[in-house]
């Protein structure tokens, strides 16, 4: 169970949202935007940790789960990258600043930053909206670099178009000490001057020694096939962590559908180590 | 005791199809004949569009009336909709009245384009029987009104 | 029972099933499941007794997509919903060897429970093969008789008869279990007055606990995808706060089977909550049969059925009854 | 212990249904379900089992959790209010008792459902002893004794008498509140009942079905074994097994729009269908086989794991009874022991 202070921090149920106000809404790609959520009368709604999720909502239109993709040291806001491919992000995507939502969370556990992450040189893995979780993370490291080794951000997505987060990605990232960010699409576009390929095979391309701890995530597929590279490169599944999703309700491991053997996603996950993983019933 | 001064106004729900009734309706309108506002039309493109699932769910929503408004037998405008949907009223308002939804909150009726004389006639009657019956108190969900 | 065992063995060996659709014994005196045997040797297993009364028509719309025939045992009444899944191309002919075969009426374990007999650990008289009008139930608080019409299934009062509407071969012989009006309940309910009427339906609908047994199990309801499934509606099949849900779910189901529902008892007999569900789609028969001329769902595979058809002169909703 | 002659319970519910709200099993066109007692209630502690169990007295079918009002794009959030009034559950039985026990696992753990808890906290249960265990049962299995089950207050039928006994300060408080119409008994009076009963226990024909092999560290072997081809095929995918269960849980939470805003409720959902998990970008359990497998994993495998041991079945042998397709747990548990030979 996570240890941190989500549902003790206000004192109506978990599953009663707070109402959120879309501050911002930027448009990283022509499928996804990035929404800015703050409290009524400013400030963050909740603190998280990086990695976890929070329940977004719209009254009458659905609810569901997404990943808080940025860091915990933003002090003023928490936002939400979100794909269009659904009833609920159909509605999401037609907000505009200003807008309420409601938001209740944060749930799950989180990526390991304070203990075993501490002080490994890093590797982050992500392709298309898989970077929504790891950026969190990212910014995390980033805000106490000298709490962590080197930075390794290998980076893919269907086109040039679709990498999201492209602004950051580059003057910030980029530039900060000891961090190396490799971009990749899946295939030639015009205007394109960067590595073509699927993330997996150019992964194996960078030949990047092995001392890494790594954290992926993007479509189940890519995650299979950049275990699989992980593997050939000489990683051990130990040193690897991914997120997984499933349907969910309640976010709280008590509605019981996002369940894979005993394990819930929601409160148990989504993060999981590579062998944990290997470990549940392929029911995911 | 408190005394109810407020005349009951009957929620009346009258789809009708675009080719005829809807156009009665216009018609009505423009000849100035009067029919109780309290009737809320749906124009549907045939009176075979409305599923059984809207009359239900017009009933739902607090409706205490529905009434299903169609071209004449013979002059659909694509050619067979309302003999369907003669047959499929004729069976669920009979259904409805199985169920103790009274007869009378249901009704079936073919309007022309020209006959606005008739579709304000029968909106007028079919609100006085309504309003004969009272409120339909059962086939509503009283969340609707919260 | 014997012989339908032999017989189907003597297909395996000729080869021409390569699986048998029928009931498998169950652990209890009453409860035996459906199953797929898919060899002779599987068959120790096979029974065919007064509880099965389990409708497999439906069960084949999975079973046309297997490789090779499938054997598939229908009663008489069951032949009727095997008619209409084959009118609406949900099981494929080819795929299936339908051997009719005999029956004496199937038995309804809740009838027993009801008559207040608990404890059951052994059932006499429910075999096929016995000519007795006489059960003889074994229980923990001693043994109880109970006369076989007794425990019928309310639908096997109403039998619409013992003929075969479609098989490839028969076998067993069957007894006339007929002795009630199939149409007494829904007159019964049409005397009464509105309020009457509403306050019968809430009583009965108010137990519904929103299982779907009933739409699962219904031969009719084989669309892939149900409308009460659909995210994009207000009432889903679960349940509601508010109990006009109940009476929507089960108005609009009957609806959608009308005229096509061949009146097999199925919904009634799987309800957990003892709903006598066949009021509805009786009602539905009944007032086809009224005003658009008798018609019997799954007679045959061809006919068109009343509410996909209509005639220059039908009657107005205003002029029924 | 004091006891109170059947004749006049009629009384007691009048008394206690006085001061509280009690519910009782009652029979209600043909079927024997828990409700509001009322003038008109026809109380029937002679059937067993009631169709759905005592859980949703906790955990009820529907329950709002709020409401949102919309006023110019503007949300107010409203909690639905929790049970603030204690009630009296009459007429429990051993195994619906122990599967509260088992929803307590789930809604009483970090972090707590609120609205279950209040529930729980205001909730006094007179659990009645089973005089006539039925085939179906099977609730020794998981340890739960149908003589004496533990509520708040433990009832025995014997004779002409109801005897009741307290357990807990809730159950002493009752008693004394109907002290006017009961009289002292002494337990020697029902030692028979509880004899002959356990007799009958041992004679069921479920008594003896062994869960040898069943625990939280067998996902691997179990969820891979070809034996769920079989048994899945008769299933319906309906939710019947779900919805009589005590100790089903799984809810789904949806929205309902009223004329000037939003309900949200939460209503019991079924492993068993086809739009659990169900989601965007697809279903992680597509066919029925996962869906069939998931339901009994979770009450013989999952839930053990996750809490000491305890398995998620308490032998009410409600599925046993219901299932349109005779499908049920204890068919699943034999064809795995069958396998082991």
């Amino acid at each position: 169970m996570c240890d941190c202070n989500c549902h003790q921090n206000y004192n109506l149920d978990t599953l009663v949202p707070m109402v959120g106000i879309v501050t911002d809404i930027r448009q990283e790609t022509p499928d996804v935007k990035t929404f800015r959520v703050n409290a009524p009368e400013g400030g963050k709604l909740f603190e998280h940790k990086p990695g976890q999720c929070a329940m977004v909502s719209v009254p009458g239109v659905g609810e569901a789960m997404f990943s808080i993709t940025s860091s915990p040291t933003n002090k003023e806001y928490q936002e939400f990258s979100i794909k269009k491919c659904g009833v609920l992000t159909d509605y999401l995507h037609d907000l505009q600043v200003g807008d309420e939502i409601m938001v209740r969370g944060p749930y799950g556990n989180n990526f390991p930053v304070d203990t075993e992450l501490k002080g490994k040189n890093l590797l982050f893995v992500a392709g298309g909206i898989g970077l929504a979780p790891l950026r969190s993370v990212i910014n995390y490291v980033l805000d106490n670099r000298d709490d962590y080794g080197t930075v390794d951000i290998v980076y893919g997505s269907r086109s040039a178009d679709d990498l999201v987060q492209l602004k950051e990605i580059q003057e910030v990232w980029m530039k900060a000490k000891d961090t190396n960010v490799y971009l990749t699409i899946d295939r030639p576009q015009e205007g394109w001057d960067g590595h073509v390929g699927f993330v997996p095979s150019y992964l194996s391309e960078l030949e990047l020694s092995t001392d890494k701890t790594v954290l992926v995530c993007g479509p189940p597929i890519m995650i299979k096939f950049v275990l699989g590279a992980l593997t050939e490169m000489g990683f051990s599944k130990e040193q690897a962590y991914t997120t997984l999703e499933l349907r969910m309700k309640c976010g709280v491991g008590k509605c019981g559908r996002c369940n894979i053997g005993s394990k819930y996603v929601c409160k148990d996950g989504p993060v999981f180590r590579c062998d944990e993983v290997d470990e549940l019933p392929n029911e995911y | 005791m408190s005394i109810n001064n407020e005349e009951f106004r009957p929620q009346i729900v009258a789809f009708c199809c675009n080719w005829c009734s809807y156009a009665g309706a216009d018609l009505a309108g423009s000849s100035r004949l009067a029919y109780p506002a309290d009737v809320k039309i749906i124009r549907v493109p045939c009176s075979c569009r409305v599923n059984p699932m809207f009359i239900l769910r017009a009933f739902e929503k607090g409706a205490d009336g529905v009434i299903i408004c169609g071209c004449h037998p013979g002059d659909c405008h694509y050619s067979t909709g309302n003999y369907y949907a003669r047959r499929r009223m004729t069976l669920l308002f009979s259904m409805l009245d199985y169920v103790g939804i009274e007869r009378g909150r249901t009704r079936v009726e073919w309007v022309s384009a020209a006959e606005g004389v008739k579709f304000s006639q029968t909106m007028n009657e079919f609100v006085e029987t309504i309003r004969g019956l009272g409120k339909n108190v059962r086939l509503g969900d009283l969340r609707c009104k919260k | 029972m014997q012989e339908i065992i032999s017989r189907l063995e003597q297909l395996f060996a000729e080869g021409k099933i390569n699986r048998v659709l029928g009931w498998k014994k169950g652990d209890l005196a009453y409860n035996p499941e459906v199953s797929y045997f898919e060899s002779a040797e599987a068959l120790k297993d096979f029974v065919y007794d007064g509880f099965c009364g389990a409708n497999l028509s439906k069960y084949m719309i999975q079973g046309s997509a297997l490789e090779g025939v499938t054997a598939i045992l229908l009663k008489p009444c069951d032949t009727y919903s095997f008619n209409q899944l084959i009118k609406e191309h949900r099981v494929d002919r080819e795929k299936v060897y339908i051997i009719g075969i005999g029956c004496k009426g199937k038995l309804n374990i809740e009838t027993i429970k009801a008559m207040g007999i608990k404890g059951i650990t052994g059932i006499k008289g429910a075999e096929i093969d016995c000519a007795c009008d006489e059960l003889t139930v074994e229980t923990l608080y001693g043994d109880k008789k109970v006369a076989y019409k007794d425990a019928m299934l309310e639908r096997c009062h109403v039998c619409k008869g013992k003929e075969h509407m479609i098989y490839d071969e028969l076998l067993l012989e069957s007894a006339d279990t007929l002795d009630g009006d199939r149409f007494a309940g829904v007159d019964a309910i049409e005397a009464l007055s509105p309020e009457e009427k509403f306050e019968f339906f809430r009583k009965e609908l108010s137990k519904c606990i929103r299982c779907n047994a009933c739409r699962n199990v219904c031969p009719a309801c084989s669309c892939r995808k149900c409308v009460f499934d659909s995210n994009k509606f207000d009432s889903e099949q679960k349940a509601n706060v508010d109990p006009f849900n109940e009476s929507m779910f089960h108005i609009i189901r009957a609806f959608h089977v009308a005229g096509r529902c061949t009146d097999c008892g199925e919904c009634s007999r799987v309800c957990p909550q003892g709903i006598p569900l066949h009021l509805f789609n009786r009602k539905f028969i009944k007032d086809i049969n009224e005003y658009y001329g008798d018609f019997i769902a799954g007679e045959n595979a061809e006919e068109k059925g009343p509410l996909t058809n209509f005639t220059l002169d039908d009657m107005e909703a205003s002029e029924r009854r | 212990m004091v006891k109170i002659k059947r004749e006049n319970l009629a009384e007691l519910y009048k008394l206690i249904s006085a001061e509280k709200s009690l519910f009782v099993p009652a029979k209600k066109a043909g079927q024997t379900n828990y409700a509001l007692y009322g003038a008109d209630t026809e109380v029937d502690l002679d059937t067993l089992k009631t169709v759905k169990s005592a859980k949703e007295l906790f955990f009820p079918q529907s329950e709002t959790l709020y409401n949102v009002k919309t006023v110019d794009n503007k949300y107010t959030v409203t909690q639905a209010e929790l049970q603030n009034e204690e009630f009296v559950v009459f007429g429990i039985r051993g195994c619906d008792l122990k599967g509260i026990e088992v929803l307590d696992k789930v809604f009483l753990s970090d972090p707590v459902d609120s609205f279950y808890k209040a529930r729980r906290e205001n909730g006094i249960t007179v659990a009645l002893s089973c005089n006539e265990p039925e085939e179906s049962c099977f609730c020794t299995v998981f340890g739960v004794d149908p003589a004496d089950a533990k509520g708040d207050i433990t009832a025995t039928l014997c004779g002409e008498y109801l005897y009741m006994k307290a357990n807990t300060e809730k159950g002493e408080k009752l008693l004394s509140d109907c002290a006017s119409l009961t009289e002292a008994a002494d337990e020697s009076e029902v030692a028979d009942e509880k004899a002959k009963i356990a007799e009958i226990l041992k004679k069921l024909p479920y008594a003896n079905l062994s869960l040898e092999g069943w625990d939280g560290t067998v996902t691997e072997e179990k969820f891979n074994s070809p034996v769920w081809e079989e048994l899945y095929k008769p299933c319906l995918a309906c939710g019947t097994c779900t919805f009589v269960c005590p100790t089903c849980q799984c809810y789904d939470i949806k929205d309902y729009k009223t004329a000037n805003g939003i309900q949200k409720y939460r209503c019991w959902d079924s492993c068993m269908y086809s739009d659990f998990t169900m989601m965007a970008h697809g279903n992680n359990r597509t066919s029925q086989l996962q869906r069939f497998r998931q339901r009994f994993m979770h009450k013989l495998v999952y839930f053990p794991a996750n809490n000491d041991g305890m398995y998620s079945c308490v032998g009410c042998g409600r599925c046993v009874d219901k299932c349109p397709a005779s499908a049920n747990i204890i068919k699943v548990i034999k064809a795995f022991s069958k396998e082991v030979d």
